[in-house]
This record gives structure tokens, sequence and C-alpha cells, in this order.
């Protein structure tokens, strides 16, 4: 069955550029994202794992240019959007929202629950004020809250009652695709649980597209259809949620996946302990940006960078162990 | 660790510098009672230190050069003149001439020089010194010696066709034309004449390292604080001066300054308030000194400007303000109150102008007659305490309040002293308060300055303008009689007294104050004296 | 593992933050052992007072507003939580010593690693040379696996990764060779192929130096990997007690159950997690009853107005729910004992 | 780091150049003539312009303000038009008399306000917090030039414990070689004298050092509130450490910071902001030098005085944000 | 999901009532007994400015030289001053004065200095640029001299005085607000706000000018105290309020000569300043603790 591409995000880059010197010449930038391509079908979720520093966050918002991207083209329902005009770029927004990582941090203290939520309706002109009223209340009953907390003020709700809001804001406009970034990182487990079957009942319900970016590997396990593994602004393996956690091929992944606490005691495995701190993004390593980790690099390793190849059906992995097999 | 040192160090330092403080307290007060007490015990051995605190800082030491009134304090007792004031008036005596001789016609002047009298750095005192001295003036650049140019120059010309040595001791001056003050204007401070090898040697800053023949020599100027000045040991007048030290400090602050003097800080003091006399007298380590008084302090009112283009509204001002009040509350009673634009002191006043009296009835009739509308006037106070009004902001408020009462609204106006003199030249103020601190203590250097219409856009700041006046008083420039002169100038007193161009406010009497045990101290009424005869009691 | 020596024994611990509001207990009457040589976690929540035990078992609550206003902290048998202040430096570091969090903060960025560490021994080995000192620095810097031992000595933090100043905390916390080490957090700040080495190293120095863990955490992943036993709290009470397999294989408690479950396993795929309805109380808003009994799928009346005590299942099992006392558990033990007081 | 500093000074330039041209153009706003005030309220329309000609003030703006920035840059800071001295040595002692008096102030300020700060912090809450917070609180509210009046009154004029104004003893007056009189003093062994000095500095200091002290004690405690709260001081006490090692070392190096940010900005503003109490004290500073030099409309002396204040206004924050590298070694400029 | 709301609000922790930032502002306000002190003061002054003027004894400019320099008395609380006037009465008039120049100083360097603030702040470069260095150009200067040339240029006057104290406070304000609008513009919900479609001008209007005030508030309540101590400055140097205005800097100078023989003349002026200015900077931070914390001087 051919799904239908949402987004395709083709060769991303985004670098920012250091400066230094008198007169503020650029002397070397941070690839935080650096020639990342992958596709999002309609209806899936799509979860983006790495460490702190692999660009996760950086591609998340360079999607909906609230970055602006260095390089590459970002396709949202087949209509190129890098190349939109800043006003049309809000006006795409209507389709695309996102969920913040911080709920404390993405409500503005001084708004009303109601204005919070009737804003987006307001920016993109949605109805008129009693159908906006209207549909604040039904949202917040969508997400679980009572229409008598629209007069609250964000301070007076808890880290998941936040969060839920911060959902409901990003639902208002029907859009199509959203992008969640770290949405339940900043939650107590108990929390993390009840707004992830939140959002998964959302999406059944209102046939939405995910974009799932976290770095707890269990909570993206749980959600998504297929998965991306990112380490150093590259995305290193992905492939179907199954296949990457019960065949993880790029040594990266599978060190990753070793190194979770599994909670259970009786689990027995070998952890695979990687030795050594990730390197900095600004001054990243030569080849292939995990070989100074790598238990298997090779000289090749260290001067060239795989690309991302599809090594079996749906299943891409960069790495030149893999490059040889299918040659 | 390095950090903590580093703070402990500091700490430490600290803590040393205020025991040695503490310390050396004790002994610096011992020590000061000590010296203090041997100055008041004025045994032959210990030096005679005085210290005089005035307000401001000299502009230079080179009398020639500068206007201001600071400066010339300390130059009278480096330089001396030619001839010299009296001790407290402005009558000629003998000075670095001990003779002099008029022609008939008052072109020529021969001046017998002092024999034996050197310069402080050993240059002899001649003929040609003082021949030096009055080229180095004329030749001058514009603006360079601007009191000699005020002086000496009538119309663009000069009025000194040439000085000649003729003979070691002896000088000629040839006049372009006759000049009745010319004795009183040599006698000024500016025209005191110094070391012609220091002169040349110094060139630009011959300011900061004065010569000449006077009582003290230079020692040191720390700007904006205290020139000291030490006794010349080789002064030509027997037994002078009496002081061995002479220190002039500045205390722009005239309460700072009265403080200073109350500590013991200082030995004499001028610029005190007439509000503080009291507290002086009252002390008996203090003693109150007067300045004779030769100025005028006055409200002028710019006869160019409405209201005051008209005279019966100048009249009335001068009538609706009690001056007699003003006088005691600001003046402390420290002033006269003034009828004439010039002090009584002056030969030529006429003392049978007696004034306005106040009379606020007759202020307001003549304001009806005048048909004076009753828009509000501006009223200028000048910003800065002069010695002739001790506190003009306070006066204006007292004017204030008087025209108020008959009806002339007012609102006081102040700018920066630079500023207001600026302003009230171009004849921007309607009522402005003023005064002026007579030169040489003649006539003409009051009436003619300050209302003769030659100086409109100068110092006749009322832009006063009477023909019948003008021609009075030029005629008394030339005049070399002293009686037709002084008849001259009391028929302008009686013209101006009817144009009222001006209310004149008080005659003060500028108060100084001393320790009590100084004594031998005589303030002249120019406001700059030599302290060669002063000692300690 | 029961028969083994106590090292640290808490008692009816109260620990109280006073405010405008009045006395709030973060801490409410719970009784723990510490053995010599086990690591022990206590696990919850936010703000169910895990982190205030630990300050409270170091005397380090910040004060005021907080206090500790009842029961007995028992180090080796001395009851530390009457120590004068002067009497707790001689503990802290040196019997006692504590990891934190953030690696980030926890060391002072303007002092050098090496300053720090011999700070650490300095205090309480005050006689040592400086020669000793810095050796004994350098065998616990490599010691805890960091390279270039002598190097970093005159490091800075700011120089170092987030990995690499845990482990210079961990030197730090070791370097007087205490008998408990506290470790609140130890992992959470770090990415988690980091976390696995810490971990990894605190197991290997529990059992090379035998000194007690306390470690303090929330993450039911790191509990079973690492502890041999936990102590579960929440709302400021402990709601259960057991071993690891116990706690994983049988929670008592319903809260427990439903933070286990409510964890996405790596593993497997669920289709739903359970998730506990509602949110953490705050403290002291719970006034009567069982103070999970509002979130609780289980609660009957009893539970809103009669508060549990912690029953005893085997020896090794407690928990704090009435549904434990119909199985049969029994209360006794210290909550007996102080009880009938 | 010689980079950086170079930089700094580098973006001085612009800033001073900036500030040279509004001194400038606001001097010659102010109404009055410099030619007339030199000459006084005697001088002749003919001689004022005479003067004016000789001091080049008759030239357009631009001649005058380029013929001053070419001095500038070969580092001549003209003549006073007043008193026709070099500036460049005319103004030493002025400044010198202020930075004396300056850092004798900040010395009491930063002894006492840390010193407060920090046994606030530390006794949060206590007795001694609040006395020293209202302190502090009426310190900062306090009218400097009223305080020294009272000063002045209580300890001059009735007690008589310090002499009311001045630098030394007029009468035992001392030779300048640095202009700072402690210094001076020191060197040539006058040891009375150096008392003196010090007593002369204590009112004025003292008046001049109340509003920094209450902002250092402010600063300091709110500072060490927050540091005492973070971990590293948590660890620190973890380990055993004495509550004086853990205030004293850890926390205040920590807290020191943003501390002393004030205290570079405080000495900076008592270097130029004196007026009053330079005043009141009659103490010959530079703010009273260019105060007065506003009066005589001294252009000249206006223009280098306040360049020469900001100069060091600007270098002491240079100054503060080296010492920010020394004291934490995370801040690197390059 | 309807079962799981119930358990949400079935919660005992609710409250009902929405309360605002502000209103939890004021209650953290109410309870800082020295905010409420320093309330109390400027309330009282704010008063005496008002509504005193009506109520004092004397007219203040009435001289009465047979009066003058009184000690205090029942009959002139305060004593009189070199014009016989009652010293109470012309405090009482001055306060009006004070708080007019502090409050409309600030007012103007607020709204200058904010104008600018958020113009570099938001837009950046090259115009954050030139008025950063603008900034730096006026902070360099020593600000009291810069008042005393702006008075110089536009002539001593209250209302001068009241100008020059606005320039010299702008950049104090300016710096202020572009660091906020820069700390603002780089928080969460401004992301969001993009992040739903919002455009520059809108987040500048709804999200980030909103959050950058308080510190103006703070700052304004605060620079209201420093005015107050400028304007009285310039008082005493005779470049402020004109004769016969009671300014009290004024006063304070007028009197200085008294200092031995009526220090009455001195002591209740600058007590009035100090008064005042304690006030403002009591409240100051009171407001600062209860709007913003996280401000530090």
């Amino acid at each position: 069955m051919e799904k239908k591409v949402l987004l395709k995000v083709s060769n991303l880059k985004k670098h920012f550029q250091i400066r230094s010197g008198m007169l503020g010449k650029e002397s070397g930038s941070v690839k935080a994202v650096d020639d990342v391509s992958f596709e999002v079908f309609e209806g899936e979720t799509l979860g983006i794992v790495g460490e702190s520093g692999c660009g996760k966050s950086t591609t998340g918002k360079t999607l909906m240019r609230l970055i602006e991207p260095t390089d590459g083209t970002i396709e949202f329902d087949g209509k190129n959007i890098t190349t939109l005009s800043k006003k049309e770029m809000r006006k795409a927004r209507r389709d695309i929202q996102m969920v913040f990582q911080d709920p404390y941090a993405s409500l503005n203290p001084r708004h009303k629950i109601r204005k919070i939520l009737e804003e987006p309706l307001i920016v993109h002109g949605i109805g008129n004020a009693k159908e906006r009223a209207e549909k604040v209340e039904k949202y917040l009953n969508i997400v679980g809250l009572s229409s008598y907390h629209a007069d609250r003020y964000p301070h007076q709700f808890s880290g998941g009652q936040r969060q839920r809001i911060g959902i409901a804001r990003a639902l208002m406009t029907n859009p199509k695709l959203i992008i969640a970034d770290e949405p339940v990182s900043a939650l107590d487990v108990s929390i993390q649980a009840q707004v992830l079957n939140l959002m998964k009942e959302l999406q059944e319900d209102l046939k939405l597209t995910y974009i799932f970016i976290a770095h707890d590997l269990g909570v993206v396990r749980h959600i998504s259809n297929r998965v991306g593994v990112m380490y150093l602004g590259r995305m290193v393996e992905l492939a179907q949620s199954e296949s990457l956690y019960e065949e993880p091929l790029h040594p990266y992944t599978k060190a990753l996946l070793s190194a979770v606490p599994i909670p259970d005691p009786d689990f027995a495995r070998e952890q695979i302990i990687l030795q050594g701190d990730i390197p900095s993004p600004s001054n990243p390593p030569t080849g292939c940006a995990f070989n100074t980790r790598c238990p298997y690099a090779t000289q090749s390793c260290r001067e060239q960078n795989p690309t991302l190849q599809e090594v079996k059906p749906g299943h891409f992995v960069a790495c030149h162990l893999y490059e040889q097999v299918k040659q | 660790m390095r950090n903590k040192k580093w703070l402990l160090g500091l700490f430490l330092t600290v803590i040393l510098s205020l025991v040695l403080a503490a310390c050396s307290e004790d002994d610096a007060t011992t020590e000061g009672t000590d010296t203090g007490s041997k100055d008041s015990a004025s045994e032959e051995e210990t030096p005679q230190v005085l210290v005089f605190g005035r307000g401001g800082d000299s502009v230079s030491l080179d009398p020639a050069i500068v206007t201001d009134g600071e400066s010339y304090k300390v130059t009278e007792n480096i330089f001396e003149t030619l001839l010299s004031f009296g001790d407290e008036d402005t009558t000629i005596n003998p000075g670095l001439a001990k003779e002099w001789t008029v022609s008939e016609d008052g072109l020529t002047y021969t001046f017998e020089l002092q024999e034996g009298v050197k310069f402080h750095d050993g240059t002899d005192f001649n003929a040609e010194a003082v021949v030096f001295n009055f080229e180095r003036w004329t030749n001058g650049e514009a603006g360079e010696f601007p009191y000699y140019e005020s002086m000496f120059t009538v119309g663009g010309e000069d009025v000194i066709a040439s000085v000649e040595a003729s003979g070691d001791y002896t000088v000629v001056f040839t006049l372009t034309r006759a000049q009745a003050p010319f004795l009183k204007n040599i006698a000024m401070s500016p025209f005191a004449i110094a070391s012609p090898t220091a002169v040349e040697a110094a060139g630009e800053t011959f300011g900061d390292n004065p010569v000449g023949t006077g009582p003290f020599k230079f020692v040191e100027w720390k700007r904006n604080d205290s020139i000291t000045l030490a006794k010349n040991e080789e002064y030509w007048q027997e037994g002078l001066p009496k002081l061995d030290q002479l220190i002039i400090k500045v205390y722009p602050d005239n309460s700072a300054r009265l403080n200073a003097l109350v500590k013991g800080e200082i030995d004499l003091a001028d610029g005190i308030n007439p509000s503080d006399a009291e507290s002086i007298t009252s002390n008996a380590d203090l003693q109150l000194i007067e300045r004779p008084s030769m100025n005028v302090g006055y409200l002028g009112l710019t006869s160019t400007r409405k209201p005051f283009d008209n005279v019966l509204v100048r009249q009335a001002v001068n009538y609706a303000i009690d001056k007699k009040a003003i006088v005691d509350a600001f003046y402390q009673g420290y002033a006269d109150v003034a009828v004439n634009p010039m002090p009584s002191s002056i030969s030529g006043y006429n003392e049978e102008i007696t004034g306005y009296e106040y009379d606020p009835e007759k202020a307001k009739a003549l304001l009806a007659e005048a048909g004076y509308n009753g828009d509000e006037i501006e009223l200028w106070a000048m910003p800065v305490a002069r010695p002739y009004m001790p506190d003009g902001q306070k006066i204006a408020e007292a004017i204030q309040g008087y025209l108020e009462a008959v009806g002339i609204p007012s609102k006081i106006t102040t700018y920066e002293w630079a500023t207001y003199l600026e302003k009230a030249t171009n004849g921007e103020a309607d009522a402005f308060l003023l005064g002026w601190t007579g030169d040489n203590g003649d006539a003409d250097n009051f009436l003619y300055t300050l209302l003769g219409s030659a100086n409109i856009g100068s110092n006749n700041y009322s832009y006063y303008k009477n023909e019948e006046v003008d021609t009075l008083l030029t005629q008394a420039q030339t005049e070399t009689d002293e009686e037709k002169r002084n008849g001259l100038y009391k028929q302008a007193q009686a013209i101006i007294f009817e144009e009222a161009p001006w209310a004149p406010i008080a005659h003060s009497t500028p108060l100084l104050a001393g320790k009590a045990n100084v004594k031998g101290y005589l303030p002249h009424p120019t406001g700059s004296e030599s302290l060669q005869n002063v000692y300690f009691e | 593992m029961v028969n083994q020596k106590k090292i640290l024994e808490i008692n009816e611990l109260e620990t109280s933050f006073f405010s405008d509001d009045g006395k709030i207990a973060a801490v409410d009457h719970v009784n723990f052992d510490l053995h010599e040589g086990e690591i022990l976690a206590i696990v919850g929540e936010s703000g169910c007072g895990k982190s205030v035990t630990s300050l409270s078992i170091m005397g380090l609550v910040p004060s005021p507003p907080g206090k500790i206003t009842n029961g007995e902290i028992l180090l080796q048998g001395k009851d530390i939580s009457k120590f004068s202040e002067k009497e707790m430096r001689k503990i802290r570091g040196n019997d006692i010593a504590m990891i934190f969090q953030e690696p980030m903060t926890s060391l002072n960025p303007l002092f050098t690693i090496g300053n720090q560490i011999s700070e650490a021994i300095l205090i309480h080995n005050k006689s040592w040379s400086k020669k000793q000192v810095r050796e004994r620095a350098v065998e616990m810097l490599r010691l805890v696996g960091l390279p270039r031992a002598e190097e970093l000595l005159n490091e800075y933090p700011h120089q170092l990764s987030g990995g690499m100043r845990q482990r210079v905390m961990i030197a730090m916390a070791l370097v007087c060779n205490p008998k408990v080490l506290i470790a609140d957090e130890p992992t959470t700040a770090l990415d988690v192929t980091i976390q696995a080495q810490i971990l990894k190293l605190i197991r290997e120095l529990n059992d090379k130096f035998n000194t007690a863990v306390l470690m303090i955490t929330h993450d039911l992943g790191v509990v079973a990997e690492t502890c041999q036993r936990v102590i579960v709290m929440y709302a400021g009470q402990v709601v259960e007690e057991a071993t690891v397999q116990e706690i994983f294989k049988n929670p008592k408690h319903p809260y427990t159950k439903g933070l286990i479950q409510s964890v996405p396993d790596m593993r497997y795929k669920k289709e739903s997690l359970y998730s506990i309805p509602g949110n953490v109380p705050k403290p002291g808003s719970v006034k009567v009853g069982c103070r999970f009994a509002q979130r609780c799928e289980f609660a009957t009346d009893r539970c809103l107005t009669e508060n549990p005590a912690l029953y005893e299942l085997s020896s090794s099992h407690k928990s704090r729910c009435f549904l434990v006392e119909e199985e049969g558990g029994s209360v006794n033990g210290k909550e007996s004992l102080v009880e009938s007081k | 780091m010689l980079n950086y500093i170079g930089k700094r000074v580098l973006q001085l330039i612009p800033v001073l150049l900036g500030m040279s041209f509004i001194v400038f153009l606001i001097i010659r706003a102010i109404p009055g003539n410099p030619a007339q005030v030199i000459l006084g309220q005697k001088a002749t329309q003919e001689s004022i312009a005479a003067l004016e000609e000789k001091l080049g003030l008759n030239n357009p703006w631009y001649v005058q303000y380029f013929d001053y920035l070419k001095g500038l840059f070969t580092g001549d800071l003209g003549e006073s038009l007043r008193t026709s001295q070099p500036i460049s040595s005319e103004i030493w002692p002025y400044l010198a008399a202020t930075i004396e008096l300056a850092v004798f102030a900040m010395i009491i300020a930063i002894i006492v306000g840390v010193n407060a700060g920090i046994i606030s912090a530390w006794f949060q809450n206590s007795w001694f917090d609040y006395v020293a917070m209202v302190i502090a609180l009426i310190g900062v509210s306090m009218p400097i030039f009223w305080l020294g009046l009272i000063e002045q009154w209580v300890f001059s004029l009735n007690l008589d414990w310090l002499p009311t104004s001045g630098r030394e003893d007029v009468r035992n007056p001392i030779s300048p070689i640095t202009n700072f009189y402690l210094i001076d003093t020191l060197i040539q062994g006058r040891f009375d004298q150096f008392g003196i000095v010090i007593k002369h500095l204590i009112l004025p200091g003292v008046a001049l050092a109340t509003i920094p002290t209450a902002i250092i004690a402010r600063m300091t405690r709110s500072s060490m509130l927050e540091v005492m709260r973070s971990d590293y001081v948590r660890t620190a006490r973890a380990k055993g450490q004495k509550m004086f090692l853990v205030v004293y070392k850890h926390a205040l190096k920590n807290a020191l910071i943003p501390v002393l940010t004030v205290i570079g900005l405080q000495t900076g503003l008592l270097l130029g902001g004196a007026i009053l109490t330079e005043t009141i004290f009659s103490w010959p500073g530079i703010g009273r030098y260019i105060y007065e030099a506003i009066g005589y409309r001294d252009y000249t002396v206006i223009q280098s005085g306040i360049l020469v204040v900001a100069f060091i206004f600007v270098m002491i924050n240079l100054i503060v944000d080296l010492l920010y590298t020394v004291i934490d070694k995370r801040i690197k400029y390059s | 999901m309807s079962e799981l709301t119930q358990k949400v609000s079935g919660q005992p922790i609710v409250v009902d009532q929405a309360v605002g930032p502000w209103k939890e502002a004021w209650r953290s306000f109410k309870k800082s007994k020295s905010a409420l002190a320093g309330t109390f003061i400027v309330v009282f002054f704010v008063l005496l400015a008002i509504v005193g003027p009506l109520f004092v004894p004397q007219a203040i400019n009435e001289q009465n030289f047979s009066m003058r320099l009184q000690a205090p008395s029942s009959q002139f609380w305060f004593g009189t001053d070199d014009f016989g006037r009652d010293i109470f009465s012309r405090i009482v008039h001055g306060a009006r004065l004070s708080l007019t120049v502090g409050f409309f100083a600030v007012i103007f360097s607020a709204v200058i200095g904010s104008f600018l603030g958020i113009i570099s702040g938001y837009y950046g470069k090259w115009i954050d640029t030139i008025i950063s260095r603008f900034f730096d150009i006026m902070l360099a200067f020593p600000s009291i001299l810069l008042a005393i040339a702006v008075v110089s240029i536009l002539g001593p006057s209250l209302q001068n005085a009241l100008i020059a104290i606005a320039i010299i406070n702008v950049p104090n304000f300016g710096r202020l607000i572009r660091s906020k609008v820069l700390s603002v513009k780089q928080e969460e919900y401004v992301m969001a706000a993009r992040a739903i479609g919002m455009s520059d001008a809108r987040i500048l209007w709804r999200h980030i000018l909103p959050n950058s005030m308080i510190p103006v508030i703070v700052q304004g309540t605060l620079s209201i105290a420093t005015a107050i101590i400028e304007a009285a400055a310039l008082g005493f140097l005779g470049l402020g309020a004109e004769a016969p205005q009671p300014e009290w800097g004024k006063m304070l100078a007028d009197s200085r000569q008294y200092l031995m023989t009526a220090p009455w003349t001195l002591i209740f002026p600058g007590l009035a300043i100090m008064l005042t200015v304690l006030g403002f900077n009591l409240m100051g931070d009171g407001l600062r603790d209860a709007l913003d914390p996280k401000m530090k001087s």
C-alpha cells in the first residue's frame, strides 16, 4: 500500500556560525543539522531520538522554519515551504503545529488559557468571537480539561495539565502535522503516561501526523511507527520501529539501546558501554561522526562520511559496515 | 587559595592604614594645637604664616593679562605699581615712583623712581624696566592685555603716546590727550611692574612664575587649591613684610570657608555672608572686618524694553521697593542704601539727591498714569554671590514681593553667570540685578562706564541713552580741574536720578573675617591689597 | 541481606517546611534501614520527599524554612539528627558522602578540580602533606576512570563534560572512604550512554569498597539495574519497601503497580500505557485518609478517611495499603514500636 | 586575551569619538561666550572680539572640532582657554585628588558593603540582616550633599573631631610628587602628614561611600543568597566544610561577579559625579574642575575633562571585565 | 476520558478563581512589610502634594522679615527661613514639585528609553549597534555633568531640570528594555507564538512588550527616587527650581549659610527628600520582589 507522503525533507542543513576575532569574522560553524533527509507519511508517527546535542530539536524547529534552514528543501503536502515568503510561511503554519518541551515556558505567564488557545484562531482569522469561545471549550474538553479552566492562568496548572493546554493550542487550527519536541520529558512518569495516551487517542480521532522528538527510547518506541536515530547532526538510522528496536543495525543505535535501563531486574543482557563522550558539534570528527566511539571503526570510517542507505526494505542506515554488505 | 590571600592582603592593608591613621591622628592633633599656640604667641623665632581663604582661584599671576579680582589679590603682594592707592581709599600715594610731576596741559608725566629696588630674581628695578613693561603692553596683541586697552585707549586710539627713560631712575610719559584719572589708572593692579628678565625668560608661562618687586615672593601654586608666597627678605621698605609666609587658599563655598575659619584652618577669610556677621562678632576668637565700600548693586530697568521704556514705570519701581528693608535683611545692615549710581566716598557724589522713598501708593499712582497694563515682567537674578550683592536670588525674591504689591507681576529668571552677563549685555532682560565694583575710585569708572551710551552693548546693561548725560560725562573725562569736574558729575547724577534707569539698591560693605590675633589688616575698597603690614599678635 | 549490619537507621523521620501557611511535612514519618554494602533505592515522583530525606540525613535541609521535626537518624547507632553543626561537619564527607543530580552545577565553577578534591581530603585529614593529598586525589580520579588524572587537577569544571564531572563528584565523595554514599538522581541530567557508564561505575565501586549506597531516583530502569532493595515514596511517605525482585514482580501498593505499568518499556510496544489518573498532590494538601486514595482505582471509603499503616507482608516486603492488610500484612517493626510509644 | 584587550580598546574609539563630538556640540550650544567670561564684566567689545580670534573661537565649529581632534590624536588635550595652561598637565592634580578620594571611598564601601552583605545573607532574616538592610536602604535614599553638610555640622563643627574641608593641613602643606597625598606622604616619610591626609579623607570619603556601600551591601546580599542556594555550596557543605569557609571561599567568589560590576560602575560614577561632595568639602577634584569650567565656558577644559573622565570610566569597565576572567575561568574573551 | 476529567476535577486542590499574575504580585507585595511601608510613605507624600497645600497654615511666599529664622515652635512647626516663611508650608508645597519632577522625568525617560530599547533589542543588526553605541556614550558621561550641561543650554528652571534628568536616564531604561526584550525573545512562548503563525508585530505587542514592561515598572519606581535626588542636587547647585519655588534642594542650598545658626532650615528639607526617596525605594524593592523576583538591581 502506497502511503501518502505528507512531509518530505531533503538534504536539510542548519549551520550556526561562530564569529570571533576583531571584525567578527566567521571562524567556524556548528553543524547542528547536517544533511538530513526523510519522509513522513500521512497518519503516522515518526520518532526522532538521539542524545543531547544531536540536532533533533533543531531539526524539528527547522521544519517549521522557526529556525531558517541553511540548505535543503522541505516539501509539505506537495508544496516546497522552504521558498515561501515569511508571510506565506506564517499562513502555512496553520497546518503544521508544534508542541514544546517545557510546559512552563511555552505558555505566556500573563495570558489566561482562553487567550492562549484563542490566539491561533485570531491569527489565522478563524471564526467569530462566539465560535472561537466554543472551540476553546471544545478543545479543553478534548484534552481532558474543563471549560472553567479557560479563565485561569498557566501557573495555576500542574505540569501535565499545562502540557495538555500546549497540545490543545496545537490542535486549534486543525493542523495536519504536529511536531512534538520532547513533549513528555519534563513530566513525571505517571503524568507522562497520561499525556502519551492522550496524544495517541488524538491521533486516531483527528487523523493527525506526528513527528515525535525525544531522547527516551522507551517513550519513542511506544508512540512511533517509524524511528530515526540522530547522532551529531546526522540521521544514522531510520526504520520501522519494530525493525529498529529488534534489529538495530548501526553500532551507535545498538549501543544506545543497550544503555537504556530496563525496569526489570531479571532482564539480563550484554551491555555495550560506549567509551568517552559525545564530540562537540562545533568540532566534529572527520569521516563518520561516530568513529571516535565506535568499536568497529576502520580507516575508511575516519576518512569518509557514510550516507544513509536503504539496506533492508524500509530500513536505512548510514554506516560503512553495511555499504560493503550491500555492494 | 590565591584568592583568599588577595583578600587578606587588602584587608590587612586597610586595617593597617586605619590603625596608622588612628595613631597619627593623635600626633596630628597635638602638633596642630602646638603650632597654633605658637602662632598666636607671636614669638620672634617661629615663622608667621598667614592663611587667607577666598572663593576662587587666580586665573594667572601675571597681573597684566588678567581681569579677575582673585588674581589681583595675589599679584598685589608680588608686584608693585608706580603709584599706589591709600591704605583704605583711592588717594594717590608714591609706590615704585617716589615723586611725579604733571605738565600744564596734562599731556606729560614725569616719574622719579625709587632707587636700590631689586626684583625677586635679582634684576635691578630702574627706568628701563618701566619702559620695558609699558612697551610690552602697548605692543601686545589685541586682547592680550585687556585692562591696558580698556584704560589707555579711547575710541581705538592710544592715550599713551610714548614712555621714555630719561635717566636711570626717571621715566617720562607723553599722552595723546589729557586723561583726568591717569594717575589713578597708573596705580591700578594690572599696571604693576614685572621683572623684564623673568618676562623674557618665561614668555607665555610668566603667569606661573611671577617675579616682581613686592613684599612677597612666589613659591608654589596648586591650582584650584592654594598659592604659597614667602617673605621677600630683600624688600626695599624696611621692616616689611611682617609675615614670613602667606598662603592663599581656595574655598569656593562661603560656608565652607567660614567653617575653616572657625576651625582655625585659616586666619583670614573674605566673602563672608552678612548673615554670618553676628556669629562672628559674638565669637571672641574672631573679628569681623569691613571692606570700605566702593561698589553699587542695582536693579537695572532696560529702557528699551516694555514696560521700562516709560520713565514713569521706572520711577514707580523705585518707589515700590523698600531698599532699607532689603539692606537690613540681606546685607544685615552691612551696606548703605544706594541713591546714586556710585557710592558717596567718590568725589563728585551728589549729596543733594535723597533718593526715592518707599511709597507703594505713589508707585501705583505712577503706574496708573503710565498706563501700565499689568503684563508680567521677567526679573533676572544673578546666580552667584557678588561683593555688591551677596545673594541675588533672595534679593530678587524680595523685590518680586514688592513689585507684586504694587501690581507688577514678575517671574524670577536665572541663567548661569556667563550666560547671564551675555544676555544682559544683549539687552534681553526686562529688569535685572547687577552691580559694579570700582577699579580706581573715579566717578568716570562708575557713571561713564555704566550709563554712558557708548557702553551700550558692554557695561551699560540697561541700555540707557541720554545725550545730555553723555555730553556731561565726556566733558568730565578731559577736565582736569577737580571742582569743575565734580560739578559735571553732580549734574549728570541729577538727570540720572530723574530718569531712573536703575533702581539703585545698595553700596555694600563686603565683609571679611579673621582670627582675633590678626592685626594690621586694612582691606582696600578695590578688593585687592597687599598684606605687607599684617602680623599676628 | 536482612542479617547484614545496619549502618543507617531512619526512624520516624519527619522533616517539615514552615511558611506563612503553616507547617508542611515534606517527609512524613519515614522509616527504613540501610545495610552495609547494599544499594538501596528510594524511588518516587517529583515532590514525594525523596530528596528531602537525603538532605535530612546529611543535615543539609535548608533552614529556614526547613527543619527536622521528629524522629532519629542513627548512623552506626548514633543519632546524628541531634548533632550540632560542628559534629555534623565531621560526619559529612567523612562517614556519609553525597553526590547530586546536576554535575554541571555541583562543582564550584571557580575552583580547579584539584582544589576541590584536596579540600574534601583536607577537611577530614588536616595533617596530610600536600604531596599526600595530591597523590590521593590522583588515585581517586584514576579510580573513577578518568584519564589524564594529573592534568585534570589543574583544570576547571567547565572544561569537563557532564559525565566526567559526575565522575569527579564521585571521586570527591569517596575520597574519605565514607560508609554511606547518597546518590541523589546521579544520572538524571546525563545522556543515556553516559548514564550507563556512571551506573556501571557506581556498581563497581560499591562492590569494591562495600560502601552502602542510597540511590535516590525516579527512574525505575535505573532501580532495576543497580539496586538490591527499593523504597517507594509517595507524598512524603514510604508506601512500599521490598527487594528489587519483589517490587517489579509482585508490587503490592497500587501506586507502585501503576508506576511500573506507566513506564514505557523499550522492549515492547504496548497499545496503551497504563496511566495513573490525576496529579501528584501538593505536599500537605491531603489531610485525611490514604494520600493516594484520590488517584487509586481500588480506593474504598476507608481509604478516604483512614491513613493506612505500613503493613509487613514478609520481613523484606512492606506496603502502605489496606489491601495488604486484608492479604494478611501486619504492623510491626519500628512502626509499631514507635506508635506504641 | 591581548587580542581581546586590543579589540576592546579599539571599540572605545568610536565611543570616545562620538562622545567628543557630542560634548563638543553640547558645550557650544550653551549660551555664553568664553571670551566674555575670561575678560569679565569690564571687557570691551573690541577686546572680546580680539580674544575670540586669538582663541580660534571665530572659526566655524567643524574647523574647531577637527583642530581639536587633530590635537587629540597627537595626545594633546589642548590648552585651557581661561588659564592658557596645557590641560594635560593642569588636569592631573585634580584627577589625582578625585581618584584618591574615590578609591578611599570605594575601599570603605567594599569592605563595609561586601561584609555587611555577606553576613546579612549568611544569617538571613536575623536582626543583623534587618538592621543592615534598613540602613542600606536609607543609604541609597540619602541625598549625599545633605549628608555631607550634616557630617560637617556634627563631626567637624560641633564635635571638632575632623577637619571641615580640603585635602591637607594648609599650614603644613604637602609637596606633591604623585599628587596622591597618601602616597606622597609615605614616600617622604611624613607619617604625621599621612595621618592628616587620612583625617581629611574621612568625612568626604564617608559621604561619598554611603551610596556605593549601600548598593554593594544589597547586591552582595542578593547575590550571596542566590549562590548559597546553589548546588556547589551544598556540595561544599556535604564535604563537611566549615560554614565560614563555605561562605567566604566557595560562595563569595561566585557571588563577587555581579558585585564586581557594581563596584566598577560605582567607581566610575564617583570619579565623574562627585561634584557636590567636592564642592561641600572644598576638594580640588576633577568634578569641580569641569563644573567650574562649564561656568567659565572653558570649552577645551570641558571637552578634555569629560573625555578623560569617560575614558577612565570605560577603562574601569574594561578592567572589571578582565577581572571576571581572573575570577571566573569559564569566561574567555578572544 | 471523561472519567479522567472527573478525577482531575475531583482533586481536593481546586483553586476556583483565576488568580492572575497581577493579583499574585499584589499578594506577595502585600506580604512585604517594607513594601507596604514604602507605599505608605509614597501615598502620604502624594496626598501631601495634592491636598496638603490647601491646609497649610501660611501662604508659602508671604515674606515677613520680622519672623526671620524662627526656631520650630507651635506656630511654625519646622521653623521659618530667612524670609520669615513657614518651612513646614514650603515643604508641603515642595512635595508637589519634587514628585512632579520625579514622576514626569521618569515617564519621559521610560517612554523614550523603552522605545529605543525595544527597537534595538527586537530588530537587532545595525540599528542595535547604533543605539547601543549611543547608550554607551551616554552612560560614559558623568551623568550629573551631563545634566548640568543640559540645564546650562536650556537655562536653569525646574522644567529644564526635569528635561535634563529625563535625558540622563534614557540609557538606563533603554539598556534594561533591550536586554529584557532579548531574553523574552528567547522564551519558548515566543517560539510557540511564531509556531502558530503569528506575525512579528503581533508577537512584539502581545508577547514581548507586556513581558518586558515589568522591569520598567520596577525600574521606574526606583528611578523616581533617584530623579528626586537628582532634581534636588540640581536645585542645590542653583540649576533647578527658580525662586521663590519651594523646591527642597533649593531650600537646602538657600539655607546652607544657616547650618550653624538655624540648622532646622536644613534638616527638614533634607529629611523630606530622604523620606520620599526612601518611600519610592522601598516600594520599588517590593514591586521587584513581587513582579520580577529574578531581576537584580
